[in-house]
Order: C-alpha cells, then sequence, then structure tokens
C-alpha cells in the first residue's frame, strides 16, 4: 500500500513556479529523503504534505486517504523540524504530550504514550526541564520524541540534523535509521545533504527547480543518475562529467575524449544507441572509477582499461588520495590509495573501470546510456 | 444601528412634545432644571458660580453645571461636541462676536420677553447689548464687566522714581517709565507672556489714542483706519512697552510677576480689573499698589470692555425652559449682579447698581464710575484680546501678528501695520 | 545573550568618570520632580511672592490633603479623589481591551499570515501618527451616532480602537520573531487559533505585554481632550481635574494645591513604570525567542 | 411535528464547507473586528478629514466645495510657515537627539554599574508623567529669571545665559530639551534591551581583535541594533509628529508664534478659530508630508522583502 502519494503537485508564489508538477508515490515503511540545493523546493513540498501550506494544484493522498483540502492535524503525521521547534514555554514533558492534549486524549493514555517515548529515546531524565536547559542532541532527542508519541501514517522530518555538529550528526544519523529498522514507519526525510540521503534512504528523490530529477533507490540514483544534474549533485566528490564523441570501432562503440596526444578512447556501454555514433556526449564517470593502476575492479580483469595524464594536484584526505587529472582539456577527480603521492605536473597512469561509465545527451543532459 | 437610535430619539422627542402641549398649563409647576456648561471651575470663578448655582437652588431649581478646566477652547469643543449630538446645555457661557456665531448653528431661545420684563434694555451699555442680541433678539445675556485698560501702579516702584502723579496721557507714561528706568527700575513695565497679554497691551495703546481709531481698525475692520496713522503710533507706543518689559518671560501667567512688581522691581501694569482680587490673594496688601484708568490722549475717560456672557439654547423639557426662564431671571437681577462681581472683582453689567457699599473695592467704584463716564461720551470699545472685538478666527490671526511684534523688536511699526492689514484680508 | 556587556576594564579613572556621568544624569533627571514635590509642599502665598523654584519655608502638608480630598471643582468639593477614580474607570478596561485584542491581531498577522495582512497592518499603524486634534470631531460623530456621548463607555472604546495601532504594532513586531516553525509544529499537534495563542504565544508574550501596558496606561490616564470633550461633570477624568486647579487670568494659580495633585495624580502611572520597569528591560531583552 | 421535519434536514444541510467557516467564525470576528475598526477608522477619519479641508465649515462640519480656498488661505499664514520649518527642524533635532541620549545612557547603564535598577527608574520614569506636566514643569526650569539660569547667576556666575525659552531662534530647542527629558528613557530600555542581546561571541571576537571600547560600541554593537533604531526612530517621530500638549504648556507656542508645530495650528484652526475647513485642510498637508517620508520608506523596506524572498 503507498503511504503517501503525491499527483501532479504545482505550487506558485507570485510569478514564480516553485513546484512545477510532482508526482511521487511512497510505499508504506519507506524512508524516502527529498534531497536536492536550497531552494529547489524540497521543504515546500513537505510543508504542503504536512498541510501547512496549500498547493496551487495537485493532489496529495497520505495512507489512502485523499487530505488535500484537510488541516494539518487531521493528516495522521508527525513532523520533526530543523529548529525542533520545542515550544520554549513548555517542559519535555508538556512538549512531548501537547499534540495528545489538543486531540483531548485521555490523561492515562497520555503518560502511557510519554513514558513509551521517552524510554525509547532516553529522555526520561530530561522530562521535567525547559528546552533552553537542554543541549542540541538533547533537544533533537524531544522534537523526535514530540513526533514519535503520535504514532502516525507519516513522519516529515526537516533537515533535523543540520544544526548539530559534525559527531552529533553521524550519531543520530545512525540512531534515526535504526529507529526506522525498529518502528518500520513511513518517512519522508529533507535534507540538502546528499550524504544523508544515501545513508539513511530506501527512496531518495532528487529534486532540483521544483521537479523531482530521479526518484529511486540508493544505489540507482547513485550508479545511474537521470541526468546531469543528479549526477553532479550526488556523490562527495561529484562524477566527472566530460565532453566526448561516439565513435564506432566495429559494433563496439567507443566513447573519444580529448584529441591529438592525449586522446582518451574508452570503451562504450553496450546499452548506447547507433543513432549516437558520430556524435558529441557527455560521460560520466565516478571518481572511484579512476585509481592506480594496480587496482582491480571487481572479478573480472577485462573491465580493467589504463590511460595516461597528466596530475595536476593531489589532496591525501587520510583514507585515501584524490587526484586531480587532466583528461581531454578537463579537469577529472580520480581516487586511488592513501599512500600514493604523486608529482605535480608527471604524466600519471590510472585503472578505469568502464562498467560504471554514463553517456548523457548533452542538449537534454538525460542519461542515454 | 446608530439610525435607528436617532429615529427612535427622535420618535421619542416628538412623543414627548405631543405630550407636553395638553401639560402647558401645568407648565408653571414643574420643578425649574439648568443643564449649563462654563469654563469656570476653580478659583474665584469658581466660587462665583458656585454662589451663582446656590440661588439658583434656593430658587427651587435644580442645578446641573458641568466645568470644562482649561482653556475656552476646551469648553467650546465640548459645546460642539453636545450640540453636534443633539443634546445642548440650556445654558453656557459664551461671549462676545462668538455668541452670533454659534448661534447660527444652534437654535437659541428668544429672552426678549422676560428681558422686558426686567427692563434691562436701559441699564445696558449699547454696544454690549448688541453683541447678544444676534439677529435683533436676546439669546445671550451678559453676567459681568471687565475693563482691561486697568492701570496697576506699584507703589515703591513710584516712591523709588520718585513720582508724584499718576499718568494720565501716554505722554505722561512714558515720562514716568523713563523717570522708573533712570530710578534703577529694571523693568517699569510689568506684563505677562500669553498671547492675550500682548493682545490687551495693544488694545490699551491703540484705544488709549484714539478710541474712533480703534472702533474703526479693530471692531469694523475698516481697511483705511488698519492702515490710519493711530495704527503706526499705537505700534510705536506698543514698542516702548514692550522695551520696558522684562524679555525673560516666556508662556507664563503675569502673577510670576507680582512679587517683583510689589517689591517695586516692576512699575506699571496694564491689566484687567481682576488682577486686583489676584494680588490680594496672593497675600498682597491693597496699599501695596495703586489703580488707575488706562492712559488715554483726548483727555476723556476710555473704557475697553471684556464681558462674560450666557447663551441660551433651545430645549423642549419643561423643566429646563422653565430653568432657562429663571437663570435669566437671576442674571438680570442687581443683587446676583452684585453678589458675582464681589466675589471675582468684577464690575456689574447693570450701570444702575450702587457700588458705595463695603463689598466694593475702590478699584471696583472707579471702573463702574468710568464706565458709565465713557458710555456717556461714546468711549466704550470691545477688547480685541479678550474675544469681544471679533469672531475668534480674526482674532487669533490679529493676535498673531501683535504677539510677534511684541517679542520681535526688529519689526517696525510700519511693518507691523502692514502684517495686521494682510492678516485681516487673509482671516476674511 | 548576556546579562551584561560592559567589559571589565582597570578599576580606573574611567569608571569614575562613568559613575560621574551617570550620577549627574540622574540628578539631571530627578530635577524637575523634585521641583514639583517641593512646590506641593509650599503654599500658594509663598510660591506667589517668591518664585517657582524654591526651598518651602512652611511645609504645607495640608496640600495634600486639600488636593486629594478638599478642593473645589465648580460645586463639587472632593479633591481629585472621584475623578482618579473615572480615570481608573476608563483605563484599565481600555488598557486590557487594547492589549489583548492588539496582542490577538499581532498575533495573527505575524503568524497566520493572510490574504491583505500587510495593506491592514500598514492603515493601522498609520494610526499611530494621526494627531488627536483631527480626531476628535470624527469622534464625536462616532459617539453621537453608538449613542456613548457623555460616557465613560465611549471614552473606553475611542481608547480601545485608537490604542490597537499601538499595540498591534508592538506585538506584532515581537511575535515576528517567533519562528514558524513553532506554528507549523503547533498545527501538525492539532492546536488551532485560540490554543496557539493562549498556550504558545502567551506564554512568550510577557515582555511585550508589560510594554504595551505601560504604554497604554500611561498614555489613557495622561490624556486630556478627550477626556474633557466627551465626559461631563463629575465623570472627567483625573487630568481635567489638574487643569481646573492651574491658572485662569483672574485668578492666582493654586502652585502649591496643583503640584500636590500632580504628584496625587502621577502615582499610578508611576507605580506602572516602577513596578513594570524591572521587566521592561529584562523584558525586551529576553525578547528574541530562541 | 412538521416544523421538526423542516427543521434537521436544513441543519444537516448544510455543507462541511459552511461548517467549518462556522468553526472558524470566532477566530475571524476576534481578528478581523478590532482590524477593521482600527483601520477603518484611520481611513474614515482621513477621508472625512480630507472632505471637510474641501468644504466651508467653520464652527460645525457643513456640506458644500470651495475646492482649495482653504488649502490656499492656511499656506498664506506665517503660523502655517512657522510650524512647518519647526516639525522639520523640531522633528530631526528631537528624534536624532533623543536615540542619541537614550543610546548614551544605554551604554553608561551597560557598564556593569551598581545601581542600575534604581538609575534606570529614574530615566524611565518621565515617561509616566503628563506632557502638560513636563511642559510646565520646564517652563519654570528654563525660564532664565527663576530657573537655570537664574540659579547660576545667584552661584556668581552673573554672566551666564541660558534664556533659550525667550529666544525666538532657540525657543523650539527648549522644547527639544523637554522632549529629550522625557522620552530618552524609553530609548534607553529598547536600547539596553538591544545591547543586552548582542551575541557574547562577537563581543569576544572583537575584543580578540583588540577593539578599544569606543570601536567596540561602534564598529561591533551598534550596526547589530540597526532593527531597534528603526524601532525607536519611528515611535519618536510619532511623538514628534503629535508634540501638542508639550509646547501649549512650555512655550504656548511663543515667543510670539516661534514654537508653533503643525499639531498646534491644526487644534488652533479647527477649534480656536473655528475654521474646521482649514484645520483639515492642514491637518491633510500635515498627513501628506508625513506620507512623503513613510512611503518611500514603506517602498524599500518592500524591495528588500522581495529581493531577500527572490534571493
Amino acid at each position: 500500500m503507498s503511504a503517501l502519494v503525491i499527483r501532479d503537485l504545482r505550487k506558485r508564489f507570485g510569478t514564480t513556479d516553485v513546484l512545477k508538477g510532482i508526482d511521487l508515490d511512497i510505499d508504506s515503511g519507506d524512508f524516502t529523503v527529498l534531497v536536492g540545493p536550497s531552494g529547489c523546493g524540497k521543504s515546500t513540498l513537505l510543508n504542503i504534505i504536512a498541510g501547512l501550506e496549500t498547493a496551487t494544484s495537485g493532489e496529495i493522498e497520505i495512507g489512502g486517504r485523499v487530505v488535500t483540502a484537510v488541516p494539518p492535524k487531521d493528516r495522521d503525521i508527525a513532523m520533526v523540524f530543523q529548529t525542533y521547534a520545542l515550544y520554549p514555554s513548555m517542559t519535555v514533558r508538556q512538549n512531548i504530550t501537547f499534540g495528545m492534549e489538543c486531540r483531548n486524549v485521555p490523561k492515562a493514555q497520555q503518560a502511557e504514550a510519554l513514558e513509551r517515548v521517552a524510554k525509547l529515546l532516553q529522555i526520561e531524565p530530561l522530562l521535567a526541564r525547559k528546552p533552553a536547559q537542554l543541549s542540541g542532541g538533547q533537544r533533537q532527542r524531544v522534537a523526535m520524541g514530540r513526533a514519535l508519541v503520535r504514532d502516525p501514517k507519516l513522519f516529515l522530518f526537516d533537515e533535523p540534523l543540520s544544526n548539530l555538529d559534525a559527531k552529533l550528526r553521524v550519531e543520530m544519523r545512525m540512531e534515526i535509521k535504526q529507529l526506522h529498522a525498529r518502528i518500520g514507519a513511513s518517512i519522508v526525510y529533507v535534507t540538502h545533504d546528499q550524504i544523508e540521503a544515501m545513508t539513511m534512504a530506501t527512496r531518495i528523490a532528487v529534486m532540483n527547480q521544483g521537479e523531482v530529477q530521479q526518484f529511486a533507490d540508493p544505489d540507482t540514483v547513485y550508479n545511474r543518475p537521470a541526468n546531469l544534474f543528479v549526477a553532479r549533485f550526488m556523490g562527495a566528490p561529484p562524477m566527472n562529467t566530460i565532453p566526448a564523441t561516439l565513435e564506432g570501432e566495429g559494433d563496439r562503440p567507443v566513447v573519444v575524449i580529448g584529441a591529438g596526444e592525449h586522446v582518451v578512447r574508452l570503451p562504450a556501454p553496450p546499452s548506447i544507441g547507433r543513432e549516437w555514433l558520430g556524435k558529441s556526449v557527455i560521460v560520466g564517470i565516478r571518481p572511484e572509477c579512476i585509481a592506480e593502476p594496480t587496482r582491480l575492479f571487481g572479478s573480472s580483469t577485462a573491465a580493467g582499461l589504463t590511460i595516461t595524464a597528466p596530475v595536476e594536484m593531489t589532496e591525501p584526505t587520510g583514507a585515501e588520495t584524490i587526484v586531480v587529472l587532466r583528461l581531454g582539456g578537463q579537469k577529472v577527480l580520480g581516487r586511488v590509495a592513501p599512500d600514493i603521492r604523486l608529482a605535480n605536473g608527471a604524466l600519471a597512469t590510472f585503472a578505469v573501470d568502464t562498467r560504471k561509465l554514463c553517456l548523457f545527451d548533452p542538449q537534454t543532459e538525460r542519461l542515454i546510456a | 444601528m446608530s439610525r435607528i437610535t436617532r429615529r427612535s430619539m427622535l420618535a421619542a422627542a416628538g412623543a414627548a412634545a405631543v405630550v407636553s402641549a395638553p401639560r402647558r398649563a401645568s407648565a408653571q409647576a414643574v420643578k425649574p432644571r439648568l443643564t449649563a456648561i462654563s469654563q469656570w471651575s476653580a478659583g474665584s470663578d469658581g466660587a462665583a458660580i458656585t454662589a451663582l448655582g446656590k440661588k439658583f437652588e434656593e430658587r427651587g431649581g435644580v442645578w446641573q453645571h458641568s466645568p470644562v478646566p482649561g482653556f475656552t477652547t476646551e469648553m467650546m469643543n465640548k459645546l460642539r461636541a453636545q450640540i453636534m449630538a443633539g443634546d445642548p446645555p440650556a445654558c453656557s457661557q459664551l461671549k462676545g462676536p462668538e455668541i452670533a456665531a454659534w448661534s447660527k448653528i444652534a437654535a437659541t431661545v428668544n429672552l426678549d420677553a422676560t428681558v422686558a420684563a426686567a427692563g434691562y434694555e436701559k441699564v445696558v451699555a449699547p454696544d454690549l447689548a448688541r453683541l447678544h442680541k444676534p439677529g435683533g433678539k436676546w439669546a445671550a445675556l451678559p453676567l459681568q464687566i471687565y475693563r482691561t485698560n486697568t492701570l496697576f501702579l506699584s507703589k515703591r516702584a513710584l516712591d523709588r522714581a520718585k513720582a508724584d502723579k499718576l499718568p494720565t496721557t501716554w505722554a505722561e507714561f512714558n515720562a514716568l517709565g523713563d523717570k522708573m528706568k533712570a530710578a534703577g527700575i529694571a523693568y517699569p513695565v510689568c506684563n505677562g507672556g500669553t498671547r492675550a497679554d500682548d493682545g490687551q497691551k495693544f488694545e490699551a495703546c491703540l484705544a488709549g489714542i484714539s478710541p474712533t481709531a480703534y472702533r474703526a481698525a479693530i471692531m469694523n475692520l475698516d481697511e483705511k483706519a488698519l492702515k490710519g496713522p493711530e495704527m503706526k503710533a499705537a505700534f510705536a507706543q506698543l514698542r516702548k512697552l514692550a522695551d520696558w518689559m522684562d524679555p525673560n518671560t516666556a508662556a507664563q501667567s503675569y502673577a510670576v510677576h507680582l512679587p517683583k512688581f510689589v517689591a517695586g522691581d516692576m512699575g506699571m501694569m496694564i491689566q484687567g480689573g481682576w488682577a486686583q482680587g489676584v494680588l490680594i490673594n496672593a497675600g498682597f496688601k491693597l496699599d501695596d499698589f495703586i489703580i488707575a484708568p488706562g492712559p488715554t490722549d483726548n483727555g476723556k475717560p476710555v473704557f475697553i470692555l471684556n464681558a462674560d456672557a450666557f447663551i441660551f439654547w433651545q430645549r423642549k423639557e419643561p423643566d429646563l425652559q422653565a430653568g432657562q426662564k429663571l437663570m435669566a431671571e437671576l442674571v438680570m437681577d442687581p443683587a446676583i449682579q452684585t453678589m458675582y462681581s464681589q466675589i471675582t472683582g468684577s464690575i456689574p453689567v447693570r450701570t444702575d447698581v450702587d457700588l458705595s457699599g463695603a463689598g466694593w473695592s475702590d478699584g471696583q467704584r472707579e471702573a463702574a464710575r468710568t464706565l458709565k463716564e465713557a458710555v456717556a461720551v461714546n468711549q466704550v470699545v470691545l477688547s480685541l484680546a479678550h474675544n469681544m472685538a471679533q469672531e475668534n478666527g480674526m482674532t487669533a490671526a490679529m493676535i498673531d501678528v501683535l504677539t510677534e511684534y511684541v517679542k520681535n523688536r526688529s519689526i517696525t511699526p510700519d511693518q507691523a501695520v502692514t502684517r495686521l492689514a494682510e492678516a485681516v484680508e487673509g482671516a476674511r | 545573550m548576556r546579562e551584561q556587556s560592559g567589559f571589565a576594564g582597570p578599576p580606573s579613572v574611567g569608571r569614575a568618570v562613568v559613575y560621574a556621568v551617570v550620577i549627574l544624569l540622574a540628578a539631571g533627571y530627578l530635577v524637575p520632580m523634585v521641583v514639583v514635590v517641593l512646590n506641593s509642599l509650599r503654599t500658594a502665598e509663598e510660591i506667589a511672592q517668591t518664585s517657582m523654584i524654591g526651598w518651602p519655608k512652611v511645609w504645607a502638608f495640608q496640600n495634600y490633603t486639600a488636593a486629594w480630598s478638599d478642593f473645589c471643582i465648580a460645586q463639587t468639593c472632593s479633591g481629585i479623589r472621584p475623578y482618579m477614580l473615572n480615570s481608573a474607570l476608563v483605563t484599565l478596561p481600555a488598557t486590557v481591551f487594547s492589549t489583548l485584542l492588539g496582542a490577538v491581531a499581532g498575533y495573527a498577522i505575524s503568524l497566520w499570515r493572510f490574504r491583505g495582512d500587510s495593506w491592514i497592518f500598514a492603515l493601522v499603524t498609520l494610526g499611530v501618527f494621526l494627531p488627536e486634534q483631527m480626531r476628535l470631531i470624527p469622534w464625536t460623530i462616532v459617539l453621537r451616532d453608538v449613542g456613548l456621548t457623555n460616557t465613560l463607555s465611549g471614552l473606553v472604546m475611542i481608547h480601545t480602537i485608537q490604542g490597537l495601532s499601538f499595540t498591534t504594532l508592538f506585538c506584532r513586531n515581537y511575535y515576528v520573531a517567533i519562528p514558524q516553525d513553532l506554528m507549523k509544529a503547533a498545527r501538525i499537534d492539532g492546536a488551532g487559533f485560540f490554543r496557539i495563542f493562549h498556550r504558545i504565544v502567551m506564554p512568550l508574550s510577557p515582555p511585550i505585554l508589560i510594554v504595551t501596558v505601560i504604554w497604554q496606561f500611561t498614555h489613557i490616564w495622561n490624556e486630556f481632550l478627550y477626556g474633557v470633550t466627551f465626559t461631563t461633570g463629575t465623570q472627567q477624568p483625573v487630568t481635567a481635574a489638574l487643569i481646573a486647579l492651574s491658572a485662569s487670568v483672574a485668578d492666582v494659580p493654586q502652585y502649591g494645591v496643583q503640584s500636590a495633585a500632580v504628584v496625587v495624580a502621577a502615582v499610578p502611572t508611576l507605580l506602572v513604570y516602577l513596578f513594570g520597569g524591572r521587566y521592561f528591560v529584562r523584558g525586551l531583552t529576553a525578547g528574541a525567542v530562541k | 411535528m412538521s416544523v421538526s421535519t423542516l427543521g434537521t434536514p436544513s441543519a444537516t444541510r448544510l455543507s462541511p464547507a459552511i461548517l467549518a467557516g462556522l468553526k472558524r467564525l470566532p477566530e475571524w470576528l476576534v481578528i478581523w473586528v478590532p482590524l477593521l475598526l482600527s483601520a477603518g477608522h484611520v481611513v474614515v477619519f482621513t477621508a472625512w478629514t480630507t472632505w471637510i479641508s474641501f468644504t466651508p465649515s467653520t464652527l460645525v462640519p457643513v456640506d458644500g466645495w470651495v475646492g482649495l480656498r482653504n488649502y490656499t488661505s492656511v499656506l498664506g499664514t506665517r503660523n502655517w510657515k512657522i510650524a512647518f520649518d519647526n516639525l522639520l527642524l523640531f522633528g530631526f533635532g528631537f528624534v536624532v537627539l533623543t536615540a542619541l541620549v537614550g543610546l548614551l545612557l544605554a551604554i553608561l547603564i551597560d557598564q556593569r554599574i551598581r545601581g542600575e535598577n534604581v538609575l534606570r527608574s529614574i530615566f524611565l520614569y518621565p515617561m509616566a508623567v503628563s506632557f502638560v506636566v513636563t511642559g510646565t514643569v520646564w517652563s519654570w526650569l528654563l525660564n532664565p529669571g527663576m530657573g537655570v539660569q537664574k540659579l547660576v547667576n545667584d552661584m556668581g556666575w552673573t554672566s551666564f545665559r541660558f534664556d533659550w525659552l525667550v529666544d525666538r531662534d532657540m525657543a523650539i530647542w527648549t522644547i527639544v530639551i523637554a522632549g529629550i527629558w522625557q522620552s530618552s528613557g524609553f530609548a534607553m530600555a529598547l536600547f539596553l534591551a538591544g545591547l543586552r542581546s548582542v551575541e557574547a561571541d562577537l563581543i569576544k571576537a572583537a575584543q580578540i581583535d583588540g577593539a578599544g571600547p569606543f570601536r567596540m560600541y561602534t564598529r561591533v554593537i551598534l550596526p547589530t541594533l540597526w532593527p531597534i533604531v528603526v524601532a525607536v526612530m519611528v515611535i519618536l517621530l510619532q511623538f514628534a509628529i503629535r508634540t501638542f500638549d508639550l509646547v501649549r504648556a512650555l512655550t504656548g507656542g511663543g515667543p510670539g508664534i516661534a514654537t508653533q508645530l503643525p499639531a498646534l495650528v491644526i487644534y488652533d484652526f479647527m477649534f480656536q478659530r473655528g475654521h474646521l475647513g482649514r484645520g483639515s485642510a492642514a491637518a491633510v498637508m500635515m498627513l501628506l508630508t508625513l506620507l512623503g517620508v513613510l512611503l518611500p520608506y514603506g517602498a524599500w523596506k518592500y524591495y528588500m522583502r522581495r529581493r531577500a524572498a527572490n534571493a
């Protein structure tokens, strides 16, 4: 069953189209992450799902019920905010039970629900405190508690981790993921951080300029980005995108990057249509697909192929070394083993994993193979 | 909602009128009631009107006086609000040409019969009577009279200047001023800093120089008279006065200077007759100062008249109508006028009141005598500064010029004459 | 947020200068009050015969009894006591109404955002700039048409409606600082317009409510023009009684009693400032909702 | 029987939309009734005054049309010219100086001084006193014959002069002085609140950068107070425009007519002189002047908001 269905949702502020026809179908139990750069419309979309803003047109269905005209409180949702939005004048306990109070839930039942959530999140000692007396992480927990206590059909998270420091963020990330696994709730989670998206989501919707660019599981989004935007947005460092031309060598199409002395020829994905032969394309290579020549990609060596290119710069990060090389006149990033050091300006040889090449149409920017 | 309310009120009023018709015969039996508005709330003014109210009650009336403290303007705001609400007081304080102006916006009571019955017209100065008869019918009654050109002289200052004679003309006044200055009296003229103070000095100058010119220029706004030589002479005289005043006087009452005046550090004061009461109430003695008529250059007495009055607004209620009649009778009553003037220090409106009794001061007797003489030689004029000569709009426009002139010595008399004529033109 | 931003400099000349300046200024600010209080203890005669500024020769404490309960305004000799009550009867309800309604309006404008809200807010705010003098006659007509001429209720209505300009402005500017997320969270929790106001906004409001209450209270209490125009006789507010004491041309000014009356009449507003003032700055400081 | 059968279905026939509307009725009433009353009185009163300014109204409002005559007649008076010049002078002087004094007081009080509560109350109390009282008391203090000047003269400095109250050119500044005394405490309170909410980190950073107290305030703290400065300015401007009682009690518009202000002229024409039409014309001209200041400000704010929204 679908936890959330969105049909042709549009939102217009004055003359600006903020959402240009969103269609999403989210299964029950899914952890869906809406990711995109700021201003892409993801927060607006979340607010509309919550009923905090009204759409210009389109339809929303939560748990099989059309809720387009239903006020937020009756949508059976819970929301966690970036700023936590804890009521400053209430204690933690009151913050958590306020929703139940509004719905006239009996006191005993409130206490029971409170106890369950407090235990789950280990915030029992904090119940009597006011938000101002809590640390950032504690506030975050309370905000989660306020959402969890409702046991709703759908959880909405609006960048809940972005106000935490890096270490805490990683911890909470894991906790939320575990929580999801334990209670199996349906979650829509908004973030601009693609690592959060990759680590937590079961489904990712990448958004840009009011449109969903791709809606798929994390692997697909990462390995087969639907267009150049997704390719460049996901991954850190992002996918290299290099202009090239497609040539046919017998029945095997070849991607040709650059010209003259430093020309590089890579085997194109076999699925590419014949009509692209002789045309220019954009080739996408993940940095981890460019490595030191001794690297073995997968089990087959057949994919292995080496190229030679000038090194511009190296950035050791500890766990690996990022190499900036020049390929067909373009700066391209590669990831090599941590102890490799290359001199700036020197020519070096790299192994390339050609199985994961992506090809994009330079005009439409869509994935073609 | 509002319309309904008003309509129902009208209906009620109509019903009342119908009902009251057959009862007219018994109207005499109704208990007289008076609603009144004035600004007289405290001090001797308040005491006087309260005493009047007591008399009203003694005659079986119900006295409902609402004082509106503050400037006259606030009292008029109140009156306006009441009139606009269709609920004017039975009687309100109003004076001078404003009586005619206001009687145009609401109906007034025709008092002719009551006035005739009292034979009042014969004993009131004609100029004064005219003001209270808009359209030829008595609608208002004057209550008390003040002379605004009364000259107060400090005994000690006179002694210091070794003056042996009181000034009667402006020339003598100026000579005395010079003498005082020479004797080391810093400020021969004592004056307050209000607009009325400045206006009053000017009217004393002009009327003292020529009552005829005053009447033409100030009361009748004759264009030629406004630019006449007397006007220039009056401004020149006003400059002399201004030069003798304490420049450190801001918008304060002349009363703050009284200690200096009595001590002889200030010499002469041209004020209304009320200043006598103020001096006495401040704890000074009658022999601290001398009261004289203001300077007059033509040898005949000049009386600049200021009179307070009540206007009567038309009401349908029989008890209010009875109250208005009773009030009118009281105001015209010589005994009541005597009581009133003895409290406030004014003189009675009636010229036939005997002031020889113990309750009167020499100053009041002198003023009343002068009034009689001035009426005889037609030298009674109406005060500009106290809103008797012109409607308030015109008065204010003229006093703007006068007060600026007093405060700014760089304005020449010629300029002042021109400015005054322009101001009159602009306010017409 | 901090309690103090002063910089712990060396205990030096600098600090001495700061103290000297502050104490000098404070003394200067106190002078007018001292003058009035001293005058309230001098007899009218003494003031009339010397100067407006001076030390009492005899302490005229009777001025206070006169001011409070004795002096006469026309035929009513009851001091300013009944007029104080009138002022309270106008000031208290008008302050409460205008503050509450202004708080709701400010809350609606700042946190609910509805169509045309900025226009209506602009118009309401414009109200703070309209001179009272200009509104006198229109109010006269309104009072006549709603049948509230010469009633204290009429004054309450006027001050409530006019006061809304200030209270709405103050509250709106304060509430804008409340994060929208708080509103969203509350709406998802199922709280409606009134519940959010009552449970979330009100508990955050004491600082601004203190400001508006102080503001409204002092302004209405000290108002004179409407007070004398729209009431009658013994219904008049205390400002009218104070003016009644001031000098007319024909009278020696009753400065002693008047000053005593001024002091007594100022007690309520001074108390409001004294007690409210403590929360005033603290309240404004705490204003930024985290 | 028939009544009840008629009654029940009609109740249930109410559409859900109407029901929902009815449920929200109380809040609509609470929001709109006060707002419409408040905004309505501003609009209607202003429109009415504008209408009256074109009529021949004198003591009471009357219908009629006299075109711009009231305007030309007001513009022709010296009172209006003086009042208008004074408003610019007073408006500017009062607003700027009060803000500065308020700021100075706030900074002084912010120096961890003892007795802060007492001092704060002292600076705030003038707000509690009515303008009439303020004006009267200051008219004594500023009067050269009995106030500050006399005091200093009597102490031996006989050549000391402080006679602005009776000086035509300077008298308007005495109103500024009294106004500052009355309002600077309020400005102080707002500024103090602002100073106290400056982030501690900001001050630490500036201290590390070696900023002295002066630089600290001028370069680091004050720029963050900008919104409060605007709020203070609006409140003070409103005071300046409506100043009435203070002038009436302090200078009475004098010496001569040197300290007239528009609010006085409006009142004077409307009620003292009995020219409602001219008074209304003066009021309309004053409001137009005010709009001349407020509209550009509003437009600027709107523009900034739009720019922020589009960014």
